[in-house]
């Protein structure tokens, strides 16, 4: 009898054995055995129609979007190491990051993933749609996606103040200075100046919604602090969640789409 | 089971439905607690209750305003509306014209202004697009050109046409108005009558209790804008140590304290009662105002915390009041708390924080009096306190004690300073609560003999200079009240005095005749202090043999026979040895400590047991000792002792000692060795601070002091920075200080604690204080630096009617230059001054001057040169030299605006000359004359007098 | 027990517990939504004044006041019977006009544009006229400038009672 | 050359020029979707911008680091807008060969193993993303610049570049339609789709003849009124959001002649030649009325009475009405009542409202560039401008 290979003997200890309850994925049982038995791959169906997989019709943007997504959280969380979200210490963090941190490169690839997904998550959409893959059964994943686009802008959104320069704070000003606008709700939005009664008034710069938001009249340093949870916590967990519900629901609709 | 389920189903529905419903509802009431838990807040109450006191007030204020307005004349102007109404309404037509021709004029210009805008902005547009075309010699430049001129010349019509246009609307406008001018004014006046009245009926608005109120201050909906809310001060410039940063302290305290900072509650019962010093703290106009300085800056405690009444750390003024606390506000002691608030009479603690490197803190009279007080009691010889340090010792050197008392002297002295002289400021060591029982007595007796003999071993020798021929004990003590000895010293014979005057720069003069050794030393030392000690501060009074003598004669005839009679119990040897081997014992064993001590003889013996007790008891911290130079304090560090954590005081046994840091301070100084009480101590380890026999005020003082020594970081731009007057100023007041020049002179006007003088307070100048020591008050801007300085190194009398005498000092150069810098500083004056330059007169000026001169009759006082009368005023053949003009100027024209109690006349009362006849009776001509007149004597040769 | 009747008691049942608890149990949920709402209004917040107290009215002289300017960035014009508190920042992009009292007019040094004492811009790029900022009495009868608030002229708020002092 | 284009880049031209390109590229579809036209237009598109490149303004313009994202996305989705169309234009063809689309195609429904097919496809494209993240990291720093300073604001302060079609709409709009309404509305009306489109056609393969409305209709908003803003407003706004061509030097003094008018004031003072009234109401009454009416206009659509109007126009074989889609787009609107008929009057209110919604933003740029209107509805007082 021939030598076992060495990754054979690897196969059969019980440490192996413990781990993967199949042998290897080279018929058919064991191809099934090997999406249905791991946790991560099982989110995937055992098989699937040939136009699925096919980058031609699916161009993978989801699953790059997915993957955009988790890079971002690994390096995310260790920027956070370094990163400490105070008016007198952020600049100052993401300086150190560039300029001695080890690999503090990490921040180029988080800020860069940032706006890939951006751009991943809009091209997902336009396939999704060219595909006509929103319609009946999957209306409600649909839903699901486009809300995790917005969700995606925010995190990124909530993302570009955390640098703390110029460009940070004049960005979020700009934006937020649109929640102002909000009608009734915003300070400066129409209807606002009719929710006072003497001098009573109930919607201020001290009081509505962009106030709730950067925690501030102005994009100050409890802005800072609120966007960093945002930005860390707050919309990486209900994105999370979200993506859980999409991608169960990409199977309980019955798989990627395809011609009825 | 009573009741069949259907298939598939564990438990009944309806079951579930009630837990469910039952579940559901506390959850429900739950919600509902913890918004009414989050709600409720003691404070919420107090602000409550602050409106109330706020409506009283207003009410009160309302009540004064309605006296004044009265009915007929609110009638009187109700009636002129009503007329001005009426003409307004006769003129309508005239209204309407008015308003169509506003109309159309409106047209024109929003037709104008949106063509101007137009033209504006082609005008930019174009103007950018013609520069950038210029500089890069486009081939289209002078199209543009023509363009931009075409545009700006359009522009400049368009922007004529509104002008035109605006003066017309004006016109208009102004018309229009004219047609109710009437009713405008009668209107205006009627508001400006009732103006107050109105402010303050809005601003009771504001008090009242409307479901507005309610609306706004509702839980969930007090986001909005609520009006009871949590108010405070951010303070950049003074900080809270949070590990080793700095964060900006926050005080909330003004939540409760509503109208700290306003005026008119001052009767009102805390919390809203305003600051008792308005005017120094907290007030908006003061140098310390709320939203710089805060609240716990000064009063300590956790003025961030306002969750009640408890949390910003109070500290009741007494049992009594604690008790109310506790029924009131379920108050405790604040536990946990590094910093707890000080009583009320220790605030000025905090005081220290900040004002550095000043003598006195303007204002702060009890922490100026303990600061007093830590110099008098010398603390900071045995306990080391920043700032302190090159301070001089505070008692006596020993170098050469052997010539000027006998040993039996020394050690009676030393054993019981108080015995001797109940005014010493030398404290007790010995018999004291935790050394006086026999077997301690017995070592105390033999190291104060051994201390004795090595002091006075190392004393060197000393020779006076002069001999002491007995005098006229009257006279001697007659001169000692007139030259001015109670400037610095009490004297026995003069009780009443020196009670008043509390000097403390020199010891209290009392048995002298016990004390002193031999008399020529005492005639020596009268005479010239600095031949036996060198450094002395102690000046000469400038005095002859004879005065000299019957001053000696009257101090060696204050005896004390009682002291003299007493005999200190001699060495005992075996006593001696016993200490030493314990001494030598510490890093040995006994019977190397033994085999020490055999290879000392006796003398030595002695003398090393001497050597260790003046360093046992901190001897050489308060006096030059030979041999101990440069050894550290004995005593623990003061300079952070504010900050001492509680746990830190050795409060031992004594449990009616307040439990706080003040209290153990207090306690402390009042009675050093209690905290020995109910301890076994072996004999060296006893505790020794000594006993300065304080009284409580005094002791009350020196905590405060204390209290404010604190390592609280301050930033710079916290602390209050002496600006360049300042600083030299505060320079030449530590020199005043340590001559003690504050014990004659005033130099401020003011209170006498803060600005010296205590002389002044003795009997005879108390009536008259022109017959006192002068007062110092603007003396920088009165005399010329350099006649203050030649004056300082050598003193010539200015007032000859003053029997007190300036003393010679013993001052270095840099010392005198201090003090006159000092004082320059102090009123602001430049160090040179040209008045040498010879005086211009106008025509027949000299001659009105000389006339007005006599007329005033200065030379009736000022009599030196003049006549040979007795000079009742200084020598004005001498303002020249010594005195600045513009301050002469300020001087004539109004001598008690400077010194109050000046013999000086007012020839200016009110800004009226008292002469009208010269000058035309023109002020400033006459005080100029003046002025120039007696500048000019000054170049005349003093007529020799005599 | 017929039917009906059955059906009668459950639904009866139905309104006294399942409602009750679902009421509930929505009405608490809603609670804490809004616990956590009230949670991101701040009580207190740090940020630097916006008012400030600008002594009193007879403190001002006809014209353009500068004290205010350096430190809160106010000037108080005194003109026509009006008190104004005005906004020291240009409109163009922001930066700090110059008082010329010669020439009668602000001058913003970084772009040239100019208002007139009233802060109405009449020249440079300028889009529109400096802002007013709120002014008013307190009971003490001192003035209280409330920057939070402001007043532009283009919208036609400089009528507006809270945006000047009668004088 | 690049005046011409300087020229051309400005909204006024650049917004209609995109208009018709799409049109254009939506018309002929088919000839797109071929490879020759993708390898001639990729050739040219490289060649000019490498010529563009030439340019130092274009070139600190697309180098700076926060456009990059932008050049990869104009890139991705020009190729993608291609190879949709390409796919699409394959399906259709057999399609209206009478064959089933590609996809549906017996071996393509073939099922397969998720190991390894799935699997590793997914596998690649992580390490060619990680790979590219890592390279792009590389080769451009993320952008810093000045510590953050709330006294001075950089000169433009413009959002991050996905938000920037809103900060363009700021230009036509007030913050509260362009920063809040309109974005709202995108939402709404994205998550709506589903709803609205109830052909089944077209679900699961690429095809545009099955679908033309749809398809037509998504790809002028995600091309036209997002991505081209999104562009305009990165590379083409300056200081003070001043237009600036492609090659111009950003010169903060840059003045653009612009004076705006609101539609009262071109009603009364103008039309009337009436000062403006004193009540607010009254002032704005014209905008409120055309406001109104626009807002009318699907109402007015379902009227059957208009119905053969539109067919008739529809029907019509003039050239022009053809060639410019007049004739096409009525066509479309007589099949209103039919539409209605099939999906019901709540989705076609809703489909309709946010096209009407939609086309508020060319309609409002195009009053701008043509007339100098500033508002519509011109309520400063309530801060509600339109």
């Amino acid at each position: 009898m021939a030598e076992k290979g060495l990754a054979e003997k690897v196969r059969e200890t019980q440490v192996w054995k413990s781990i993967f309850r199949h042998g290897p994925p080279n018929n058919a049982r064991n191809r099934a055995a090997v999406v249905a038995g791991n946790v991560f791959l099982h989110l995937h169906p055992i098989k699937l129609k040939k136009s699925g997989v096919q980058l031609g019709y699916t161009w993978c943007m989801g699953g790059l979007t997915f993957f955009i997504f988790l890079a971002l959280t690994v390096t995310g969380v260790l920027l956070m190491f370094y990163y400490r979200p105070t008016a007198e210490y952020a600049f100052n963090d993401i300086i150190a990051l560039k300029e001695h941190v080890p690999l503090g490169i990490m921040r180029e690839i988080h800020r860069w993933g940032a706006h890939a997904m951006v751009i991943t998550v809009w091209l997902h959409m336009f396939r999704v749609f060219m595909t006509g893959s929103y319609k009946p059964p999957r209306e409600f994943n649909w839903g699901v996606g486009v809300i995790l686009l917005v969700l995606t802008l925010l995190l990124s959104f909530t993302g570009y103040l955390l640098p703390w320069d110029q460009l940070a704070i004049w960005a979020i000003t700009v934006g937020s200075n649109m929640a102002k606008a909000t009608p009734v709700m915003g300070h400066g939005g129409p209807g606002a100046m009719l929710m006072q009664i003497g001098d009573f008034v109930m919607v201020s710069d001290k009081n509505d919604v962009r106030f709730q938001l950067l925690a501030g009249r102005f994009v100050g340093e409890p802005a800072l602090l609120r966007f960093y949870i945002l930005h860390c916590v707050f919309i990486p967990l209900v994105v999370g969640v979200l993506i859980a519900i999409h991608f169960w629901r990409v199977r309980k609709d019955g798989g990627i789409s395809a011609p009825l | 089971m009573s009741k069949k389920l259907e298939p598939g189903m564990a438990y009944d529905m309806k079951k579930l439905n009630k837990v469910f419903a039952f579940l559901s509802i506390l959850f429900l009431a739950v919600t509902f607690w913890v918004f009414l838990d989050d709600f409720v807040r003691p404070w919420k109450a107090v602000q409550i209750q602050g409106l109330k006191v706020k409506q009283a007030k207003i009410d009160k204020d309302l009540a004064i305003e309605a006296k004044k307005i009265d009915d007929k004349k609110i009638a009187e102007f109700d009636a002129k509306i009503e007329e001005g109404e009426k003409l307004h309404a006769s003129r309508s037509e005239v209204i309407e014209k008015l308003n169509e021709d506003l109309n159309k004029l409106d047209l024109l210009m929003k037709a104008e202004t949106i063509k101007n805008g137009q033209l504006n902005s082609n005008v930019s547009a174009t103007n950018f697009n013609w520069e950038l075309a210029h500089s890069h010699h486009s081939k289209n430049e002078p199209d543009l050109f023509k363009l931009l001129k075409k545009y700006k010349k359009e522009f400049a019509e368009s922007k004529d046409r509104m002008k035109g246009l605006t003066t017309q609307i004006k016109t208009a406008k102004k018309d229009l108005l004219a047609t109710k001018s009437e009713l405008t004014k009668a209107l205006r006046e009627k508001a400006e009558f009732i103006g107050a009245r109105k402010l303050l009926l809005q601003a009771r608005k504001t008090t009242e209790i409307d479901p507005i109120f309610v609306i706004r201050n509702a839980p969930m909906g007090d986001f909005l804008d609520p009006t009871l809310k949590v108010r405070q001060v951010v303070l950049n410039d003074i900080t809270d140590d949070r590990y080793f940063q700095h964060v900006p302290k926050v005080d909330r305290c003004m939540t409760c304290h509503l109208n700290i900072d306003k005026k008119g509650y001052e009767d009102v019962a805390q919390p809203y009662a305003t600051h008792s010093k308005l005017d120094l703290m907290v007030g908006a106009k003061s140098p310390h105002p709320m939203k710089q300085t805060g609240c716990t800056s000064c009063h300590g405690g956790e003025g961030h915390r306002v969750l009640d009444f408890n949390a910003p750390a109070h500290t009741p003024q007494n049992a009594e009041q604690k008790k109310e606390w506790v029924e009131k506000y379920h108050y405790h002691p604040p536990h946990k708390v590094p910093q707890v608030q000080f009583k009320v009479g220790y605030v000025e603690a905090s005081c220290i924080k900040c004002h550095k490197g000043v003598e006195r803190i303007p204002g702060g009279t009890v922490v100026n009096e303990g600061i007093r007080n830590l110099e008098k009691f010398g603390c900071y010889g045995c306990h080391k306190i920043e700032g302190w340090e090159h301070k001089r010792k505070p008692g006596p050197s020993l170098e050469k004690i052997a010539s000027k008392v006998s040993k039996e002297f020394f050690k009676n002295w030393v054993w019981s300073p108080k015995a001797f002289n109940k005014h010493s400021n030398m404290p007790s060591f010995f018999s004291q609560a935790n050394n006086s029982k026999p077997e301690h007595m017995k070592k105390n007796i033999t190291e104060v003999n051994a201390i004795a003999d090595f002091v006075f071993s190392k004393s060197e020798g000393y020779r006076p200079f002069s001999k002491f021929s007995p005098g006229n004990k009257a006279r001697g003590k007659k001169l000692i009240e007139q030259v001015g000895c109670m400037g610095c010293h009490g004297v026995e014979g003069f009780e009443q005095d020196s009670k008043k005057i509390n000097a403390f720069a020199g010891p209290y003069l009392t048995g002298t005749g016990s004390k002193i050794k031999s008399a020529d030393w005492l005639v020596s030392w009268l005479k010239k202090p600095t031949h036996f000690q060198e450094d002395t501060i102690m000046p000469s009074m400038r005095l002859t043999d004879r005065e000299a003598n019957d001053i000696a004669t009257y101090l060696l005839s204050l005896k004390n026979k009682k002291f003299e009679d007493l005999k200190f119990e001699p060495l005992d040897d075996k006593v001696r040895d016993d200490l030493l081997v314990e001494y030598f014992s510490a890093f040995d064993t006994l019977e190397v400590a033994r085999a020490k001590l055999a290879k000392m003889d006796d003398v030595a013996r002695t003398h090393e047991l001497g050597k260790r007790s003046v360093g046992k008891y901190g001897c050489f911290s308060c006096h030059n000792i030979d041999g101990f130079e440069g050894r550290a304090p004995i005593g623990p560090e003061l300079s952070g002792v504010g900050s001492k954590p509680l746990t830190q005081f050795g409060f031992g046994h004594e449990y009616d000692v307040e439990h706080s840091r003040g209290g153990w301070i207090k306690a402390h100084l009042q009675a050093p060795r209690r905290w020995d009480n109910g301890i076994d101590k072996p004999f060296k380890d006893l505790l020794r601070m000594p006993n300065f026999n304080m009284t409580e005020k005094q002791a009350d003082s020196i905590t405060v002091a204390l209290l404010g020594m604190v390592t609280d970081y301050i930033p710079l731009r916290g602390v209050k920075s002496l600006d360049h007057h300042e600083k030299v100023y505060a320079e030449g007041m530590k020199v005043a200080n340590k001559f003690n020049c504050v014990g004659c002179h005033k130099v401020k006007n003011g209170q006498w604690d803060e600005t010296g003088g205590d002389l002044l307070k003795k009997e005879e100048y108390a009536d008259d204080l022109n017959m006192g020591p002068p007062w110092l008050v603007d003396q920088g801007h009165r005399v010329q630096a350099d006649w203050f300085h030649n004056f300082l190194k050598n003193v010539t009398p200015i007032r000859p009617w003053i029997q007190v005498r300036m003393p010679s000092f013993n001052l270095s150069n840099e010392e005198i230059n201090a003090l006159v810098m000092g004082f320059q500083a102090g009123a602001k004056q430049q160090t040179f001054v040209d008045n040498h330059a010879k005086i211009e007169w106008t025509p027949g000026e000299k001659n009105e001057a000389k006339r007005l001169f006599d007329a005033l009759a200065c030379a009736s006082c000022h009599t030196t040169g003049f006549n040979k009368d007795e000079a009742q005023a200084p020598n004005l053949y001498l303002a020249k030299r010594r005195l600045r003009p513009s301050w002469i100027k300020k001087w004539i024209m109004n001598p008690q605006s400077i010194l109050p109690h000046t013999s000086m006349s007012n020839f200016f009362e009110d800004g009226e000359p008292s002469e009208e006849d010269y000058f035309d009776g023109s002020v400033e001509k006459q005080v100029e004359a003046l002025t120039k007149y007696v500048l000019e004597i000054g170049d005349i040769e003093l007529p020799k007098a005599k | 027990m017929s039917e009906v009747t059955r059906n009668k008691l459950n639904r009866r049942e139905f309104f006294s517990y399942l409602s009750v608890g679902w009421i509930a149990f929505t009405a608490a949920c809603a609670g804490l939504a809004g616990m956590a709402f009230r949670f991101s209004y701040p009580n207190v917040n740090f940020e630097p004044e916006m008012d400030f107290i600008a002594g009193r009215i007879e403190d001002y002289e006809e014209g353009v006041d500068e004290r205010w300017k350096n430190g809160f960035g106010v000037w108080m014009v005194k003109e026509e019977g009006k008190l104004v508190a005005l906004s020291n920042i240009c409109t163009h992009l922001g930066c700090v006009p110059n008082w010329m009292p010669a020439e009668l007019k602000f001058k913003c040094p970084c772009h040239g544009s100019g208002y007139y004492t009233s802060g109405i811009n009449f020249e440079g790029p300028a889009p529109r006229p400096l802002e007013r900022y709120k002014i008013g009495l307190t009971p003490e009868g001192t003035i209280k400038v409330d920057k939070t608030k402001l007043y532009r002229y283009e919208k036609g708020q400089w009528d507006n009672p809270n945006s000047f002092l009668s004088v | 050359m690049k005046e011409l284009i300087n020229y051309l880049a400005d909204p006024i031209r650049s917004f209609p020029i995109t208009c018709v390109l799409y049109f254009l590229m939506m018309k002929y579809y088919k000839v797109v979707g071929t490879k020759k036209f993708a390898w001639i237009a990729g050739t040219l598109f490289f060649i000019t911008a490498g010529m563009f490149a030439m340019d130092p303004n274009f070139w600190l313009i697309i180098t700076w680091p926060d456009n990059i994202p932008i050049s990869i996305l104009i890139l991705s989705v020009g190729f993608l807008t291609w190879f949709t169309l390409y796919k699409c234009a394959e399906n259709d063809k057999r399609i209206e060969a009478g064959e089933c689309p590609i996809e549906a195609l017996p071996e393509n429904r073939e099922k397969v193993w998720a190991w390894p097919n799935l699997v590793y496809t997914e596998l690649f494209a992580i390490i060619a993303g990680t790979a590219f993240l890592i390279a792009w990291g590389i080769l451009f720093d993320a952008p810093l610049e000045e510590p953050a300073n709330p006294t001075w604001a950089p000169n433009p302060a413009k959002a991050p570049w996905y938000f920037l079609g809103l900060q363009e709409m700021l230009v036509y709009f007030d913050p509260w339609m362009a920063g809040v309404v309109l974005p709202g509305l995108i939402l709404v009306g994205l998550i709506a789709i589903p709803y609205i489109d109830t052909n089944p056609k077209g679900n699961g393969y690429y095809t545009f003849t099955e679908r033309k409305m749809a398809v037509s209709m998504f790809m002028f908003g995600w091309l036209v009124l997002w991505l081209y803003l999104i562009i305009v407003g990165t590379f083409l706004r300056g200081p003070n959001w001043t237009f600036y061509g492609p090659f111009e030097f950003w010169d903060f003094h840059k003045v653009v002649a612009e004076y705006n008018v609101n539609l009262s004031e071109f009603f009364w003072v103008f039309g009337l030649k009436q000062a403006l009234p004193g009540n607010l109401i009254i002032r704005e009454l014209p905008g409120i009325i055309l406001t109104i009416l626009y807002m009318g206009i699907p109402v007015a659509l379902t009227f059957n009475s208009l119905n053969a109007i539109f067919q008739s126009i529809g029907e019509s074989k003039n050239k022009f009405l053809n060639i410019t889609m007049i004739a096409p787009a009525f066509k479309c609107l007589a099949g209103i009542p039919a539409f209605i008929e099939k999906t019901g009057y709540i989705r076609y209110y809703i489909y309709v409202y946010l096209a009407v919604i939609m086309a508020m933003l060319p309609v409002k740029m195009v009053l701008r560039w043509l007339f100098s209107l500033k508002y519509i509805i011109a309520l400063p007082e309530w801060e509600l401008n339109l």
